[in-house]
Formats: structure tokens, C-alpha cells, sequence
């Protein structure tokens, strides 16, 4: 049978690839927007089995909202990095310095 | 109905101060005279009136009004009038009046007339406040209140720089005595719980034998603290060693106010108030033999500074002090009644002598400095008349006023069972010789001997206006006088009514009970005091008469005693080096140290430059780039949760 | 009793008066002034109708104004004077009418602004003395701090920023403080008022947070040693009719502060500082005396004077945890009541010494003790006033400078005598260094040509001058009105300082 | 164990390696279309195993609207932009350790606190079972226009204000493109088009 822990491991592991993700591809920012992605998929994956176990919607109402708040935020940042890349012709992550104190 | 004259006396002084004061411009000079030596007189008249009444045993404890009720301690204004504040009230007023009289003809150039008449108005307020006070309150304001106008008066001419610094030390050295006299109130109050005299005596016989605990080991008896608290500020304004050091200064001021403020009234505060007090002080032997001590050292050394110097105030001056220093040996010795006679002679004769001098120093056109004097008997008959009455009476010559009181004086020292009483008998002794070594020494120096003027002040050399010698011969008659009238009912104890205490069996004024002043004035001839005053005049003339070059040879071969004489035993300069190096430098040092280094540089400019570095070294955490801030944050949150496992009840270590 | 909305009259009538300054559509400068001058005055006639409708034999709060503020903290708009604190309202709109005065033709740079700011921190000076509710206090006590601060920042001396920010941040600093504790124990009573807070039971360590939270505030604004390193900084910068509000009115804040806050609501915390308070009191008195001799900037020592004085009132105050002998209580009323005095007493007289200053910097352009000398001879009336007032600095009897410092002496004497010699050294160190200023600028030789062309007072001056001496002669002379004014009141804190609120 | 319940679980397991199997080469890949395409793999992935939990539709609209749009913008974006490759994978060995190190930690913790019930769920087990008339589109629906409208509304306004932000932040303006300026066009007035000029009539100067 599969269990609530079965999801929640999986997610959990995914979420650490993520992580991993964003790590090892410190300079690419594309890559790491997909790592983001891919971390509020695994939150939603949490969240469904979640909702599957409780007997409750909300949960995927939830999923619902995230949903529409990554893909706006996938979509401002996309904008973003094409901004950045007409001006600076470059996504390496290690040219965004201008925050430094 | 005494009460209303008592306040009309006390008021009518300051009426004219503070008319004079803010509107004399508006109103001119000679209406300010004319008001102010009004005042004065009526005053004086009305003293006498006053005085009469006392004598007829009217008696007066009354409180005008409440100036406050604080911590349900009452400080009242009010007046005691008795015997000894009606004599101080008459004396004050007189010499008082005697001087506004004379200052017509001694300020009659200057342009600061109207202030000074407004000044010596206020101050004769000052001073009858101080003396018909009832509570220690209105003592500390009148006691301050004088203080303050000797300080403008010393300061009266303020664009000379020494009188200006003359006027500032006169007032400090003042306020360490008043330092003294506040804590010896404080004192009383904690003791007493009222700020009244009668309470003070009341309960003073009950506190004999009490001590206070001050801590490091100090247990000290409460009257005899209290006592010599209390004196501290009468040191100060009747100007005894160590904090003499400001009335020969005080000489920069005009010479009507050396003898009116720094002569015959003021510095005699000192005095009046210890006498005024004795009810309590014969409480206190112990502080009464401080008293006898300090003042019989002073009477004998301030005397010896008399004899080197050479400017005509400054003699007169050290005299003061030594005199005021018989006055509070006299009081030490229990003698009360002793000190206030010669208060009340000394008054006189005193400020006639410093009346003198000013009409010699406005004879010399303000020169002061004896060596350049001489033979001025011929120019000046009446001040030469008038002066030397005042001399004699100083010596102490028998008949004169001074004679009645000093010798007497010294005689009731030497009777008096006080310890300390013999040594301080010793001082006074010897100090008799030394006054009349200086006074005469001045004396022969002013108007004998050659005339050492320059030839264009000799030309003008005459006889001053009458408003100047009235006051002159005015005073004169009282140094010559009043020592008769007065000897009997002041020492016989006839006057005072019981308002003078004396210490339980203490002889010093029993021998002068039954005398008479005829008998007194025959007994000087069969004492050595008067032996020792006739040597002194003996010397003066020798030297300053008949070998002129011999003082100077006594000098050179005394010369490191002349030295210290003439710094004054190095006082002046210890407390220059105090005032000028010793306060700012440790000033200077907190400021820098302290305040600038320590507190704004480490504590307060330093918290800010500490922000700002920490804040710059913090600021490279901040590299700008995300992913390490992603990085922070990812591995915050495995630590976190790895945190939250840990606690949790059975979590990975448990 | 009285009641009615006069404290709010007090309060939000200069507040108003000063905003309608700050609109555009005077015609004339003249016309503004004479607007902020009729302001002032008609809150200095409400002051004195306060005075004289006064109930003075009840320590209970009178004028009482209670309307729900922000009810969901429980905190009230709740106004109420007693005898401690009216003297200071009166103190306050009278200092105000001086500085509108005073600053009549010398401020020309945005004239508007200036009377504004002190209408505007007027009517929340009043705010801090009438407030009855812990946060209604804070409010007042922070936003008077705007007012000041703009003050010496655009009016000032050339070193203004410095002064203004240091002055802001210091007291700042420690009013932060004071609002966790007014939090604390809003939280713990249930309600902002001040009078539940002195009746709500406290454990000792929780008074002493609470205390050391007051203290940190109050000894700032005070200022006591060694947090006083604003005050001549500030003195220096601000305007003559700023340093005037700070002398006179910023500092009784902080003792006002203790009073109000810290003796009622922490006495037992207050026990056991006291000997601290003492021993800073002390130190303020002798270092800070020491300090102000050497000083070359006018100014500067009458501001480092004020804290000697101000150390005068803390001395006075905390000494009652010692009082003993037969005087015990009542050594201590003297206490607190010669603190108290104190305070309005050199409200005056340094208010005076500043526009002295401010007498002399107008025409000269100098602070500095060297550029003056032989005022008197150019400007007799003015150095009469001047030395008057010096005088009263040095606390000679007859003025009210003396009454406070009398009071604190003899009642710290009941104490320890020691501290009372401590205090009592000041009569010299105090005497030192004013007349020695007096010396080097009123008295002495005329200095140079720039002094002995000094123009005499002018009517204004004479005026604001003239009606200093008054009251300071006055209260010299007869210290009982004010005395019997806050009697009960002193009487009921000092019951209330001495119970003990453990348990 | 029911047929059924085999088949779940093969599901479950196959399409849950696959989905860690290709999230593994996303952040691996070396070219970021590759990593995109990868991702939409995951994507799919998680569609089903949604399905499978009983959320059809969200697993619909998880493939039509975020593959369907969002990754494809995505992809887009890459193929558009011409990025140096090698470039940004430098230090990719260096950091991968650390990567893993926390990644593994990260799974190990998790993993303890599901176990170990540190949460509380004591019956973290079985899912109940789905029956055959639950219709999980219509229950949303229900939800999200009844219960949830505001929040639903709202997520409208985000979407549009993400869209808004979007165009605005890649628009830009070439210089020396014409182009036309509505507002311009409608405010103009005919005096800013015309000027009148009044000259002198037609006399000729006399020379």
C-alpha cells in the first residue's frame, strides 16, 4: 500500500534535490529558477497527499494557489532575467552583486 | 508698637536702596544723598529710641511673617530685640550714618556716587537684619545679604582688575565660612527641630553630652560641632586665621566702606553672632576653647603683619584683624560681654581711624603708600587730631575707649578658666605691644618726620571738606568717651539684663562687677599691659622719629622673618595656588579626561563608532549574491530543524 | 475641586496656535508675532486662573480629564495636575511667553517656524506635566523632543547637527526605555493609568527593571553624571530662546519624571538605588563644579551649572531613603519640597543667565568669556540684571536660588552629614565659577572697542529681563506660595515612597 | 493484496523514480534546455502520482496550464537567450559535495521526523480510499467559488499584476523605432497641428 509517508518522503526528496540544485548550479540563473520550481513542487506534493489523507480540500486549494503564485512569479522572473541579460548580456549569477552592503 | 519700630528702622534702609537704586539716575545724585542719609539717620534716631525703651527692659521675640513651611519645619522672619541687638542696631546706624555723611565729600567725583550711596544703604539693611534677627534664617540672609555688598563694594571701582579679584575672593573666602555656618545650622535643625534661637537654648543644656556618630571612628560632642560649625563662617567674616586672607585685600574698595563694612560693622558679624548665641556656646566649652585659641593667634600674628606694612589701608587692616582677634578671644574666654564693649569702641574708633586715613588718602590724591607721606600734621589739623585720638584709642591709652574695653578684655582672659585661657592671655599680652608698634609706627610715618610727597601733591596738600571732617570729630567724640559711659553697665553686667550668658563659674568678668571706670582707668598704671604700650610707642618713636635708617637695619638683619611677614605666612599664596592651579587644573583634568575622553569620546562617540564598525564589518556578509544568501538560509533550516528535533520529546537524543 | 477642559485649553491651545503659524497667508512678520505672543499669553493667563482655582490642601489629582483613548490597550486620554506638577505648568507657559519675546526681532530665518516649534513644544510640555495615563505621557514625551530637536538644528550654532542629533539620540535612548517599562506594566495592571500603576503590588526584582528602565530616561533628560554630556553641546548650539525651553522646562523632566514614575510606582526598587542616586547626585555636584570653572564659553558654564543644580534636586530627592533622627519624615518632605523648589527656581534663573547670554551674543556674535570684559561700564543696567542673576545662581539668600539649595542641605544633614558637606562644598565651587565669570565679563577693564560700542538694553530686553528678577526676588523673599502649593501633594509621595509594594 | 492495490503501488513507485530520476538531471544537465525539458518530465510525473492521490484536476491543470505555459515560456526564454554554457557550470564539481552533504541531511531529517512520528500523525499509514462517484472537480469547484472566492479573486488580481509586471519589465523602447503613442494621439488639439501664421498680403515690396 502506499502511505502518506511514501508522498511525504518523496517530496522530501525532491525538495533536497532542489537544494541541491541550487547549489551546484550557483552561476545559472535559469537553473535556478527551475529549482525553485521544482521545490513548490514538492510542497505541492505534500499537500496533496496531505489533503488525500486528512479527507480535506483545502489542501488542494491550496496547491491551487501556489500554483498561480509560481506561475507569477516564474513569469516576473523570467521578465526579469531578460531584463537583466539585455543589460548585462550575461545570466551568471555572480555578476548580480549590486546588493552588497 | 515696637515691633512697628523695629521693622521702620530695619525697612527704611532698604527703602531708600531700592529707591536709589532703580531710580537714582531718574532722581539725582543729591536727592540720593538726601534720601539716603535720611533714611540712615532716622534710623539712627529711631535706634535710639529703641535703645531706651530696651534700657527701660522692653524686650522683643516676634515673627513678622513666615517665609516658608517646608517638611513642617517653620522658617520664620522675625525680630529678637534685647539689649545686645539694640546696642548693635544703635552702633550700626551711627557709624553708618557717619559714613553716608562723610562718602558726600569722599564720592563727590566719582561717577558711580548714586550706586554707592544705594550700595551702603542696602548694606546698612543687611546688617540690622543680621542683627535683629530671631531665627537663624534671617541671620544666614543678613549674613549673606552683607557679604554681598561688600562684594560690590569692594568691586566698586570693577574696571580695576584688583578690585574685581579682590571682590571675588572677598566672597569665596566668605562662602567657605558660609559652607561652615549652613552645616552647622543643618545641624542644629536635626538636634533642635526648629531654626529659632529660644528653641536652641531651650534645649541646648539637654543636648550637653550627646555626640554624633559621623562615621570613620568620629564621635563628636553635638554642641561643641555645632559651635565650631557655626564659627567656621564667623572665622570667615570676622576674618580669624586661616580665613583672614581677603580683608586686607578688601582695602581696593572705597575707604568709607573699609570703615563702615570692613572695619566697624560688618566684620564684626562674626563676632556678634557667637556673643549673640551664648546661651548656647557657654554649652559648648569645647568650642569655645577653638574660639579662644584662633582668636588670640590672630590678634597676635595679623598684629606683627601691621608692622612691615607699608600702605596706610593695609595697616589699619591688619589691625582690624588683630582687633577682631581680641573680640573672639575675648568670646572664647566666656567673656562675652567683654568682646561686644570692645566691638562697640572698636567700632568707633576704627572707622574714625579709616575716616582718617581717607581724608589723608584724598589729602594725597589717592596715594596710599605711607612712604611717600611725612609730616602731614601741619597740612591737615584736624585729621591729625581726630587720627591720633583714634591711635590712642587703638593702643589702648588709658582714658580712651579703646583702654576701657581692651585692657579689660585681656584682664577677663586671664581670668578665665577656660582651657587654653592662659596661653591665648600670652598672645593677647604680647600683641599689645606689637598694636602699638604699628599704630604708631603709621602714625609717625603719616604726620611726622620728613615730607616724602612729590612737590606737586605737596602744593595741594589742604585740610578736607567739612562733610569729610564732621564725621571725623563725630566719631571722635565717642572714642574718647564712650568707654567711661559705658564700661560699668556693659561689664558690670548692669545692662545686659541676664541676655549674656556665661560659662557656670567662670570668673572671667567677675572682677569688674563692682569697678568703676574711674578705679579701672587708675588700675592701668600698676598693669604691665600698659608698660608693654608705652615700650611700643617707645620703639615706633625711636625708629621712625628719631633714627630713621634703624628700621631698615632691623629688616636686613631679620630678613627671613621680614619675608614671611611680608607674605603674609604664605597664605595668599597657598590659596592663589588653590584658586588658580590646584580647581582649574582638576577642572581642566575632568573635562578632558573625564567628560570629552571618557564619557563622550569612549561611552558616547564611542558607542557610535562601534555601531558604524560593526556595522562595516557586518556589511561584507552582505555580498550581494543570492545564492549564498540561499545558501544561509537552506542550511539555517537543517540546523533548525535539526535544533527542533533534538528538543522534542523523544527526539534524536532521547 | 475644578474641573473642565483646562489642562486640554493648556495643552492644545498652543499646539493649534503654532500650527495655524506654520500656514501660508500672513501678511506681515509682525503680524505672526504678535499672533504667537497673544498665544502665549493667553496660555500663561489659563496657567495662572489654574493657579489660582487650585485646591491646594488635597494631594488628589484635580482638573481630572478622562476620555477613552485606545481602547483596546485600555489606555486613556486622562489629564490631572497636582501640587507637584503645577507649578511646572505655570513655570512652562511663562518661559514660553519670555522666548516669544526674546526671539521678537533676533530670528529672522523662517520667523514662522521658530514660534511655531515653541508653541508647538509648549503645549506638549504641558502634555508631560498634566498626563495621567503611561502611554498619553510617553506621547507627550517624546514629541516634545521634535520641537527641540528642529530647534537647535535649524536655528542653531555652527555645530548644530552634531548637537541636535547627540541631544536626540541620548534622550531618545533612554525614552525607549521608559516605554518597554510603561509597556510592562500596562500589560500587568491591566490599564496605562499612572495611578493604578503607583498602587499595583511589585516584587522587588521587577521594580528594579522597571526602575533602572526610569532611571536610564530620567537621568538623561535630568542630566546626571555621566549622561550629561549632551546638555552642553546642545546649550551651546541651540538659540538663546532653545537653550531658554532647556534649561527652564527639559530638564525638570526627567526629576519630574522620578517623581511622577519612578518613587511611586518602584519605592522599593527606589531604596535600593538611592545610595546610587546619592552618590551621582554627589559626583554631579563637586565634578561637575569643577568642570564648569574651567570653562571658556558662556554658555557652556551655565550649562554644566544647571547640572550641578540639577544635581541639587536628585540629592534632594533620593536622600529620603536615609533620613533619620527625630526629623525623619520630615527631612524628607524638605527634601523632595527643596528639590522641587529647586527646579523652578533654576528654571528661572538659568532661563535668565541664557537670555543674558543671548544679550550679549546678539550684539558681539561671541560666547567666548574672552571676548567681553567691562560690560558693566557699557551696560550698567544690564550688568546689574546680569549680576543679579549670577547671584541667584550662586544661591544667595534673598533670591529663590538660595530657598532649594537651603532646603536640600539641611535636610540631607538629617541623612548623613557628609553628603550634606558634599552638597555644601557648592556654595564655593558654585560661587567660583560664577563670579568668576562675572569677573572676566561684567566687571574688569573695557576689553576692546567692539565692547565698549555695546548699545544698552532695549525695552524688549528690559522687559523679559525685568520680569525674571521678579519672580526670582519674590520667591527669594517669600517662598510660601509655592512651598504651600505642593505640600500635601510632597507629603502623600513621600508616604508613598517610603511604603513598600512588595508582596 | 488486491489487484488494484498492486497496480497503485507499481504506479506509484515507477512514476516516483522517474520523477527523482529526472529532477536529479535537472540540476545536472549541462545545457539549461535540457534541464528545462527534464523538468517538464517531472512534471508529468507529478501529474500522475496526483491523479493516482485522487487530484484530477489539479493534476490536469498542473500538465495544460504549468507545462503547457509556464515551462514552454521557459524554454522559450533559454532557446531565446544565447547563454554561455561552460561558463556557468564552473565550480559545479566544486560544489557538489557540499550540495549533496546538505541535500542528504536535509532528506535524512525529514525522513526521521515522518518515521519517528516526532509530528504526531501515530496513524501515518494507509490513504483512505477514493470511491468511484468522488468527483475531486467538482469539490474543488464547490470550494474555490463558495468558500474560497475572495482568495480565488485575489489570486486572479496576482496573475494579472504578474502579467502586467511581465510585459512592463521586458518592454522596452528602441530608439529610432516609430512608433505611435495612443495618449498623444488622443489628447493632441488642433492648434498644436496647425499653426497659423498671418503673413502680408501679396503686395509686392516697393524696391
Amino acid at each position: 500500500m502506499i502511505t502518506l509517508t511514501d508522498y511525504l518522503i518523496l517530496g522530501a526528496i525532491l525538495f533536497a534535490i532542489a537544494v541541491m540544485g541550487l547549489f551546484i548550479n550557483r552561476k545559472n540563473l535559469v537553473v535556478l529558477l527551475m529549482c525553485v520550481e521544482l521545490m513548490l513542487l514538492a510542497v505541492n506534493i505534500n499537500f496533496v497527499a496531505f489533503s488525500r489523507y486528512l479527507e480535506n480540500r483545502t489542501g488542494q486549494i491550496f496547491v491551487f494557489f501556489v500554483l498561480t503564485v509560481a506561475a507569477a512569479e516564474s513569469a516576473i522572473g523570467l521578465a526579469l532575467l531578460v531584463v537583466v541579460f539585455r543589460h548585462r548580456r550575461s545570466i551568471n549569477v555572480q555578476d548580480l552583486d549590486q546588493l552588497k552592503g | 508698637m515696637m515691633m512697628g519700630l523695629v521693622v521702620t528702622i530695619v525697612l527704611l534702609p532698604l527703602a531708600a536702596a531700592v529707591l536709589t537704586g532703580l531710580a537714582g539716575r531718574a532722581i539725582g545724585r543729591r536727592l540720593t544723598q538726601a534720601l539716603t542719609i535720611g533714611a540712615v539717620g532716622l534710623s539712627w534716631v529711631l535706634s535710639l529710641l529703641l535703645l531706651e525703651q530696651v534700657i527701660g527692659g522692653a524686650r522683643l521675640d516676634r515673627i513678622l511673617y513666615t517665609w516658608m513651611v517646608s517638611g513642617g519645619v517653620r522658617f520664620p522672619i522675625g525680630f529678637l530685640i534685647d539689649p545686645l541687638s539694640a546696642l548693635m542696631i544703635s552702633v550700626v546706624t551711627f557709624v553708618s550714618f557717619a559714613v553716608h555723611v562723610y562718602s558726600i565729600g569722599y564720592m563727590r567725583d566719582d561717577p558711580g556716587e548714586i550706586r554707592f550711596f544705594s550700595y551702603i544703604s542696602l548694606f546698612t539693611f543687611a546688617m540690622l537684619l543680621l542683627v535683629t534677627a530671631n531665627n537663624f534664617l534671617q541671620l544666614f540672609i543678613g549674613w549673606e545679604g552683607v557679604g554681598l555688598v561688600s562684594y560690590l563694594l569692594i568691586g566698586f571701582w570693577f574696571e580695576k582688575p584688583s578690585a574685581s579679584a579682590a571682590a571675588l575672593k572677598a566672597f569665596l573666602v566668605n562662602r567657605v565660612g558660609d559652607c561652615g555656618f549652613v552645616l552647622g545650622i543643618a545641624l542644629l535643625l536635626h538636634e533642635t527641630g526648629s531654626l529659632n534661637y529660644s528653641a536652641l537654648f531651650a534645649q541646648a543644656p539637654t543636648l550637653v553630652g550627646q555626640t554624633l556618630r559621623l562615621g570613620f571612628g568620629l564621635h563628636l560632642p553635638v554642641l561643641d560641632l555645632i559651635g565650631i560649625l557655626l564659627f567656621v563662617g564667623a572665622m570667615a567674616k570676622s576674618a580669624q586665621i586661616p580665613l583672614h586672607v581677603w580683608l586686607p585685600d578688601s582695602m581696593e574698595g572705597p575707604t568709607p566702606i573699609s570703615a563702615l563694612i570692613h572695619a566697624a560693622t560688618m566684620v564684626t558679624a562674626g563676632i556678634f553672632m557667637v556673643a549673640r548665641l551664648s546661651p548656647f556656646y557657654v554649652e559648648a566649652p569645647g568650642a569655645l576653647s577653638v574660639i579662644l585659641v584662633i582668636g588670640s593667634l590672630s590678634a597676635l600674628f595679623m598684629g606683627l603683619l601691621g608692622i612691615v606694612a607699608t600702605d596706610i589701608k593695609r595697616v589699619i587692616a591688619y589691625s582690624t584683624l588683630s582687633q577682631l582677634g581680641y573680640m573672639t578671644a575675648a568670646l572664647g574666654a566666656s567673656a562675652f560681654a567683654a568682646g561686644i564693649f570692645h566691638l562697640v569702641t572698636h567700632a568707633f574708633f576704627k572707622a574714625l581711624l579709616f575716616l582718617a586715613a581717607g581724608s589723608v588718602i584724598l589729602g594725597m590724591h589717592h596715594e596710599q603708600d605711607m612712604r611717600k607721606m611725612g609730616g602731614l600734621r601741619r597740612y591737615m589739623p584736624i585729621t591729625y587730631a581726630t587720627f591720633l585720638i583714634g591711635s590712642l584709642a587703638l593702643v589702648a591709652f588709658p582714658g580712651f575707649s579703646g583702654y576701657f574695653s581692651k585692657d579689660a578684655l585681656i584682664e577677663a582672659v586671664g581670668h578665665s578658666r577656660i582651657p587654653g585661657a592662659g596661653t591665648a592671655y600670652l598672645l593677647l599680652v604680647l600683641s599689645v605691644f606689637v598694636t602699638a608698634l604699628y599704630t604708631f609706627r603709621m602714625f609717625f610715618m603719616v604726620f611726622h618726620g620728613e615730607e616724602r610727597m612729590d612737590a606737586k601733591t605737596r602744593e595741594h596738600l589742604h585740610e578736607s571738606p567739612w562733610v569729610v571732617t564732621l564725621p571725623l570729630v563725630l566719631l571722635a567724640i565717642p572714642s574718647l568717651g564712650v568707654g567711661w559711659i559705658l564700661f560699668h553697665p556693659l561689664l558690670g553686667g548692669g545692662y545686659w539684663g541676664g541676655g549674656l550668658a556665661n560659662v557656670a563659674g567662670n570668673p572671667a568678668l567677675a572682677p569688674f562687677r563692682k569697678e568703676s571706670a574711674w578705679q579701672f582707668f587708675l588700675g592701668a598704671f600698676t598693669s604691665p599691659t600698659f608698660y608693654l604700650m608705652l615700650a611700643g610707642i617707645g620703639v615706633a618713636a625711636y625708629g621712625y622719629l628719631l633714627r630713621p635708617r634703624w628700621p631698615a637695619a632691623v629688616a636686613d638683619r631679620l630678613a627671613s622673618v621680614y619675608r614671611i611677614l611680608l607674605a603674609g605666612y604664605g597664605f595668599d599664596r597657598l590659596y592663589l595656588w588653590f584658586g588658580t592651579r590646584v580647581s582649574p587644573g582638576m577642572g581642566r583634568f575632568l573635562w578632558r579626561h573625564g567628560d570629552e575622553q571618557a564619557i563622550d569620546g569612549l561611552a558616547v562617540n564611542g558607542t557610535a563608532h562601534g555601531v558604524g564598525r560593526i556595522g562595516s564589518w557586518v556589511r561584507r556578509m552582505q555580498t550581494g549574491l543570492l545564492y549564498q544568501y540561499a545558501f544561509t538560509l537552506v542550511a539555517a533550516l537543517v540546523v533548525l530543524v535539526f535544533w527542533a528535533l533534538v528538543r522534542s520529546p523523544g527526539g534524536i537524543l532521547g | 475641586m475644578m474641573h473642565g477642559l483646562w489642562l486640554s485649553f493648556l495643552i492644545w491651545i498652543p499646539v493649534l496656535g503654532g500650527m495655524l503659524l506654520l500656514l501660508p497667508g500672513w501678511k506681515t512678520p509682525i503680524l505672526r508675532r504678535s499672533f504667537a505672543l497673544a498665544i502665549s499669553l493667553v496660555t500663561f493667563a489659563l496657567s495662572l486662573w489654574v493657579w489660582f482655582h487650585f485646591e491646594d490642601r488635597t494631594a488628589a489629582m484635580q482638573f481630572v480629564e478622562r476620555v477613552p483613548w485606545i481602547p483596546l490597550l485600555n489606555a486613556n486620554y486622562h489629564l490631572g495636575i497636582d501640587g507637584i506638577s503645577l507649578p511646572f505648568l505655570v513655570l512652562t507657559t511663562f518661559s514660553t511667553v519670555l522666548v516669544v519675546l526674546a526671539g521678537w526681532r533676533i530670528v529672522d530665518y523662517r520667523q514662522a517656524g521658530y514660534f511655531a516649534a515653541f508653541l508647538i513644544m509648549e503645549g506638549f510640555m504641558n502634555g508631560v506635566f498634566s498626563a495621567l495615563d503611561g502611554l498619553l505621557f510617553y506621547f507627550f514625551w517624546e514629541a516634545m523632543l521634535i520641537p527641540m530637536f528642529l530647534i537647535i538644528g535649524i536655528w542653531g550654532g555652527p555645530r548644530r547637527i552634531y548637537a541636535s542629533f547627540k541631544f536626540f539620540l541620548y534622550t531618545f535612548l533612554g525614552s525607549v526605555l521608559m516605554l518597554v517599562a510603561l509597556i510592562y506594566l500596562g500589560q500587568r495592571v491591566g490599564s496605562y493609568d499612572l495611578l493604578a500603576f503607583q498602587r499595583a503590588p511589585l516584587g522587588l526584582g521587577v521594580q528594579i527593571w522597571i526602575f533602572i528602565a526610569f532611571l536610564v530616561a530620567f537621568a538623561v533628560k535630568v542630566p546626571m553624571w555621566p549622561v550629561h554630556t549632551w546638555l552642553p553641546d546642545a546649550h551651546v548650539e541651540a538659540p538663546t530662546g532653545g537653550s531658554v525651553i532647556l534649561a527652564a522646562i527639559m530638564l525638570k523632566m526627567g526629576a519630574y519624571g522620578f517623581l511622577r514614575l519612578s518613587l511611586p510606582i518602584a519605592p522599593d526598587a527606589s531604596r535600593y538605588f538611592a545610595g546610587l542616586m546619592v552618590a551621582l547626585s554627589l559626583v554631579a555636584i563637586l565634578y561637575i563644579g569643577f568642570v564648569a570653572l574651567v570653562q571658556t564659553d558662556m554658555k557652556k558654564l551655565i550649562a554644566y551649572s544647571s547640572i550641578v543644580h540639577m544635581g541639587f534636586v536628585t540629592l534632594g530627592f533620593f536622600a529620603l531613603y536615609f533620613m533619620m533622627g527625630a526629623l525623619t519624615t520630615e527631612a524628607a518632605r524638605m527634601g523632595v519640597e527643596g528639590g522641587i523648589f529647586q527646579m523652578i527656581s533654576h528654571g528661572l534663573v538659568s532661563a535668565a543667565l541664557f537670555l543674558s547670554v543671548g544679550v550679549l551674543y546678539d550684539r558681539l556674535h561671541s560666547r567666548e568669556i574672552g571676548t567681553y570684559g567691562g560690560v558693566a561700564k557699557v551696560m550698567p543696567a544690564f550688568g546689574a540684571l546680569f549680576v543679579f542673576f549670577a547671584m541667584a545662581n550662586v544661591g544667595l539668600p534673598g533670591t529663590s536660588g538660595f530657598v532649594g539649595e537651603f532646603q536640600v542641605i539641611l535636610s540631607t544633614w538629617q541623612a548623613n552629614p557628609w553628603w550634606s558637606l558634599g552638597a555644601a562644598l557648592n556654595l564655593v565651587i558654585g560661587a567660583g565659577f560664577t563670579l568668576w565669570l562675572m569677573k572676566r565679563v561684567v566687571f574688569g577693564p573695557v576689553q576692546n572697542e567692539a565692547v565698549s560700542g555695546l548699545p544698552g538694553l532695549d525695552w524688549r530686553e528690559r522687559l523679559v529681563l525685568f520680569s525674571l528678577a521678579v519672580p526670582v526676588l519674590v520667591l527669594g523673599l517669600w517662598p510660601a506660595p509655592v512651598i504651600d502649593v505642593m505640600r500635601s501633594s510632597v507629603a502623600h509621595l513621600v508616604r508613598q515612597a517610603l511604603a513598600t509594594k512588595i508582596g | 493484496m488486491s489487484p488494484s492495490a498492486w497496480l497503485q503501488e507499481t504506479v506509484f513507485w515507477f512514476f516516483g523514480t522517474v520523477l527523482v530520476l529526472a529532477a536529479l538531471r535537472v540540476i545536472t544537465a549541462k545545457h539549461p534546455v535540457h534541464a528545462a525539458l527534464f523538468l517538464v518530465l517531472c512534471f508529468f510525473n507529478t501529474a500522475v502520482l496526483w491523479i493516482l492521490s485522487g487530484a484530477e484536476f489539479l493534476g490536469l491543470v498542473l500538465v495544460l496550464i504549468y507545462v503547457g505555459a509556464v515551462l514552454v515560456l521557459l524554454l522559450f526564454v533559454v532557446m531565446m537567450l544565447d547563454v554561455e554554457v561552460a561558463k556557468l557550470r564552473e565550480g559545479f564539481v566544486r560544489y557538489a559535495p557540499l550540495g549533496v552533504v546538505i541535500a542528504c541531511l536535509l532528506v535524512f531529517e525529514l525522513a526521521y521526523v515522518f518515521w519517528a512520528h516526532a509530528l504526531g500523525f501515530h496513524a501515518l499509514g494507509h490513504l483512505p480510499r477514493v470511491t468511484a462517484t468522488h468527483n475531486n472537480t467538482r469539490a474543488l469547484g464547490t470550494t474555490l467559488y463558495r468558500h474560497d472566492l475572495y482568495p480565488f479573486e485575489l489570486a486572479g488580481m496576482i496573475l494579472l499584476v504578474g502579467l502586467i509586471a511581465a510585459i512592463l519589465l521586458t518592454l522596452r523602447r528602441r530608439p529610432g523605432i516609430r512608433s505611435q503613442n495612443p495618449a498623444q494621439q488622443v489628447r493632441v488639439r488642433a492648434r498644436d497641428r496647425i499653426r497659423l501664421v498671418s503673413l502680408p498680403s501679396g503686395r509686392r515690396h516697393s524696391s
